[in-house]
């Protein structure tokens, strides 16, 4: 398994595969299908400082190749996460990157204080970018100015590496990428849900209750892949890759385009197992590819090579 | 436990006006313990549709290995599904969610109040009820005498009333005005069916026993996506929830709010 | 066929579908399919003061649910348009829009000016969105006083009303809106196609020789009709709206969601006869919601009805 | 004139190692005219693959209303082509472009070189011209001898030399190596094959008469979307071109830049 291990600020990964956040709850769900300690790392589900029960439903509704998610960040609040679902997760051998979120700074700064100090975070994820919660959120992710500030303060508080996801509802992504870099993240994840609606025949009205969600799934494959490829030849800070991962092939466009790992999705709610399956797979592409160590793969679409 | 199969198709077929019958075989089949319990079906390896389909199971055959779903072929993913044959397979996660809860003394009397592609799961809970000495009247909701299905099968488990919306079978109207010609007595309601419909059940027996059944839009169908969550019904906080999926889809009436 | 007839600015429409821009070269390979005056307008191919020779060669790529082109608005030119394309698509009753691009605001204005005159353009589509040309471009459709400059100038020349193309690479798409419309634009288009790339497994390199292309087609359906949703309620001028239609089922999607006619793309590549196909159904879909005017639907998402 | 038609797939199977074999009958038959032309197949109803796929005729049968496609499956949409039976439709666009010419006179020589994929439209050139009385050589390079195909067909009309890469069949290497052996001597070459060994062709006969067949990712397939163009060879001003779905896919040589 060592061509898959690779090594990133505060985590060190057995593998470059990882569920990302809200599409793998806290695990439990997904630990009755295999052992999650096979996983690279898990992203779990954003925790806010309070409980909050998220958005009115439907909050999901399907669209070509992908879906539309206004979960709207329903989690059961800093302390809870403290208390029973990080403990319960001790149990594997994984490092936790724990998704922070919040309408305000002081929120963000709050969960990130706390949570960067539980034994199995081995880093942060700031949420600066999810487009289903109204107060404020937006501007963490479409002003560069405001995600830099953020990033900044969050940097002061946490315990571990901090990664920056970032939002592609943007009009240039390299300039936000670069603002949080600055700012002093350690690493980017991206990229989060494109902002969708889609509307039901009968009723004239939008399916979701939210009106409009978060898009996912194969569709935005490509404007994942553009980004990574923008974004990975203007920061020198690592990135995990995600958007519409489904197969093998996908996972390599993201390596290609620049990421040093990936994270799965919408996917798992088609296949519960197919984070494991990338994973045994993974080895004969790199053989059928030619490549003895994953990191030969980062960034080879825009790298020289002969 | 929850599987994931490749079930083999051992019959298709339509048995009424865009109601298909679809029985499946495997050892996902074993897993399966309590009536309204349901499958999440993945339609297609292609993109499309993307997500997986719940499907109430109808009817459990330990012996044969083998489970049957009753579904209406109404948008993309259903009509996909309608076309395939026996012999194929499909890709079952399941069984999933929790039931119907079925401890009855002999004897007890039980209402089963189901509407269009609700009924389906209160055909599994009628043979179980039965078995267990347990008499059942069913009232089934339909909109029209063409999409009418297992008259036969739930009329020779117990007494069985139809409503229609047009009047083209049964009583004209919904399945409270058959409730309220009837004027039924029983110990225990189990309801599966639009919400209009289990809402008027909930305010016409507010005092009784019962159990329903709720549909969400889902994504994981395991419980981890939260997107098919409910309030609890007393919980002036507003932050409590049941997710449909891994919580019900069947709960007590009075449970969750509806 | 009069509840299809749609009156917009310059537009006198038998129904409201026409082909997008670039999907329909000027017509003359779809006349071999259908009378093209059956259609309610024809959006022609970006017209450019030069001709163009445009990106090299491979062009295009598929990704799921949709398609990545980087063509680079190859035309013949202005003149070429004028003396050839125009005269010949006189033979048919159908009024023009006429797509209008280049890559500073001279070229913009003067192929506005002289393109407006042509006897058979009714409106002007202006391009300030393609994704695929290199200098300037992208500022014109990602800044909103840049966009407004561009719009007022061009307004100033036209003899026709001009319509502003939206693109939805951007963080805000209302304040793009809002700007051309306060700079006298008559109506809106939107969308053009997200900035995409994918990448080849075996080569390791992007598939387009120009690295990054347009995404078109079904997967950015939800992302228009989330724009159009937010921009109809905002501004007071029409919106044509496109992406990803492939059925009469999609169009009703744009109509509710603030749209006053449609326009299709990549699906005419997939179906040659998709606009006479659509422009067909369309009236027993309106039989079948219960409108008798197709105007009936505009906005229906989001007015209030009883 | 170019149609849209759903036409009945009379036989398919598997001739070489992922290479398949596909018939298919209807009118659409009746407006082919030259070798060289192709056909662009809507691979499935679906929007998986979205584009459709450029497959060039390989062989014309205007008597049975039926023509024949030679294809690798080998990405995702002619995977997914390949999974298609006998008596199922697909939905061609066709027939496209422009072909080879074929006006000759009686014992003249040709000499046709096919690489690969490249190889399927030579075989109904092949079988045109030698009804004509023109003598036919065939030249075809493949990767290795499991995925060779048509060799008796292309025997019975004319000499037939193979070369593949690994020399597992014929001479080893490519079908220029087999064109310095045999020193073949013609007045007309037709070639279809990967860019390097039309390239190779061009500069080892610059003053013969030949036709060369592109191959270019395509949208429309009919000239409208300008995917699929090339530069003219002599033009300094770089803003010349042709479109190898309409234009081309056949060019002569020396006409574009390849
Ligand atoms: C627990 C449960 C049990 C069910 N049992 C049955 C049954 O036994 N028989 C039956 O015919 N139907 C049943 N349904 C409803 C069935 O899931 C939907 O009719 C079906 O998903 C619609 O898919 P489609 O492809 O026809 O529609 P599409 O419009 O293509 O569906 C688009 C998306 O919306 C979702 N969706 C649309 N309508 C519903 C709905 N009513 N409930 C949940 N999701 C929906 C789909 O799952 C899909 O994700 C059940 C639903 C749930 C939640
Ligand atoms: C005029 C013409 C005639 C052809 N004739 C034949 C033939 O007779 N037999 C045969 O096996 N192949 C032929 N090809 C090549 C064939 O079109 C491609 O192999 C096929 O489109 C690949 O599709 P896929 O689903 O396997 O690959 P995918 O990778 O899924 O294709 C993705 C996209 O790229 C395009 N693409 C990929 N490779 C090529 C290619 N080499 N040329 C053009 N487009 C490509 C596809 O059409 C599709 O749009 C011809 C191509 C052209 C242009
Ligand atoms: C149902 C759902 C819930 C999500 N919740 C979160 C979340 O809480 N925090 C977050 O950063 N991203 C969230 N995301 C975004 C995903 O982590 C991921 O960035 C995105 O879905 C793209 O990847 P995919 O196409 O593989 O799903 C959510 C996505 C989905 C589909
Ligand atoms: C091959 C191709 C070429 C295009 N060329 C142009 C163009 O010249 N001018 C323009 O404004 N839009 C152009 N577009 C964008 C389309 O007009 C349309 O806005 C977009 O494709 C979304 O619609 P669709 O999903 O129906 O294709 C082009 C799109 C494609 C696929
Ligand atoms: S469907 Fe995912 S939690 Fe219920
Ligand atoms: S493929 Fe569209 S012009 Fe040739």
């Amino acid at each position: 398994m060592s061509r898959l291990n690779i090594e990133l600020p505060g985590l060190s990964l057995k593998n470059p595969i990882m569920p990302a956040s809200g599409c793998f709850g806290f695990g439990k769900e997904y630990s009755q299908f295999y052992d999650l300690s096979i996983l690279g790392s898990i992203m779990i589900k954003a925790t806010t400082y309070e409980a909050r029960f998220g958005n009115p439903t439907p909050r999901v509704a399907e669209t070509p190749a992908g879906m539309l998610n206004a979960i709207g960040l329903q989690n059961p609040g800093l302390q809870s996460v403290l208390e029973n679902e990080l403990p319960w997760l001790e149990q594997f051998d994984v490092p936790i990157i724990a998704n922070v979120a919040g309408s305000q700074t002081e929120d963000y700064v709050e969960v990130a204080k706390q949570i960067s100090k539980a034994p199995n975070v081995k880093a942060l994820e700031l949420n600066i970018s999810c487009p289903n919660v109204k107060t404020g959120g937006i501007a963490f992710g479409t002003i560069p100015e405001v995600a830099h500030d953020l990033t900044k303060q969050v940097k002061q508080v946490s315990e571990v590496p901090v990664y920056v996801k970032l939002s592609p509802n943007v009009a240039n992504i390299v300039d936000m990428a670069k603002a949080v870099e600055e700012a002093g993240a350690d690493g980017l994840t991206m990229i989060n849900t494109l902002l969708g609606m889609n509307i039901d025949i009968r009723t004239g009205k939008p399916i979701l209750a939210n009106r409009t969600g978060g898009l996912s799934g194969p569709a935005i494959k490509p404007v994942a892949v553009r980004m990574i490829y923008e974004v990975s030849q203007q920061v020198s800070i690592p990135i995990i890759g995600m958007g519409g991962i489904q197969s093998v092939d996908d996972m390599i466009e993201f390596f290609y385009a620049g990421a040093s790992a990936v994270a799965i999705g919408t996917a798992n709610f088609i296949d519960p197992f197919i984070c494991q399956k990338l994973i045994n797979e993974l080895p004969n592409k790199l053989d059928e590819l030619g490549f003895s160590h994953i990191s030969e793969l980062v960034g080879r679409s825009w790298k020289n090579h002969d | 436990m929850i599987q994931q199969e490749k079930m083999k198709i051992s019959s298709h077929r339509e048995i009424a006006s865009q109601i298909f019958e679809l029985s499946l075989e495997g050892e996902l089949v074993n897993e399966m313990k309590q009536p309204g319990q349901f499958v999440h079906l993945r339609i297609s390896e292609s993109i499309e549709p993307l997500l997986r389909r719940p499907i109430s199971i109808a009817e459990i055959e330990h012996r044969h290995k083998r489970f049957t779903m009753i579904y209406r072929a109404d948008g993309k993913g259903t009509r996909m599904l309608s076309h395939k044959k026996a012999g194929e397979t499909i890709d079952v996660l399941g069984p999933l969610g929790n039931g119907f809860p079925i401890e009855r003394k002999k004897g007890e009397k039980a209402l089963l109040v189901g509407g269009g592609i609700g009924v389906p799961p209160l055909y599994e809970l009628s043979k179980q009820l039965v078995k267990q000495g347990v008499e059942v009247f069913h009232v089934l909701g339909h909109e029209t005498a063409s999409k009418v299905f297992y008259m036969d099968e739930f009329s020779s488990l117990g007494k069985t009333y139809v409503a229609t919306v047009d009047g083209s079978l049964g009583t004209k109207g919904f399945v409270t005005d058959v409730l309220d010609q009837e004027d039924l007595s029983f110990d225990c309601l189990y309801s599966c069916g639009p919400m209009p419909m289990l809402k008027a059940l909930e305010n016409k027996y507010p005092a009784i026993e019962g159990y329903i059944s709720l549909e969400k839009r889902m994504g994981c169908g395991i419980g981890a996506c939260f997107a098919c969550v409910c309030h609890l019904a007393d919980d002036p906080s507003g932050t409590k929830y049941r997710k449909v999926c891994s919580d019900g889809p069947v709960f007590k009436i009075g449970e969750v709010m509806i």
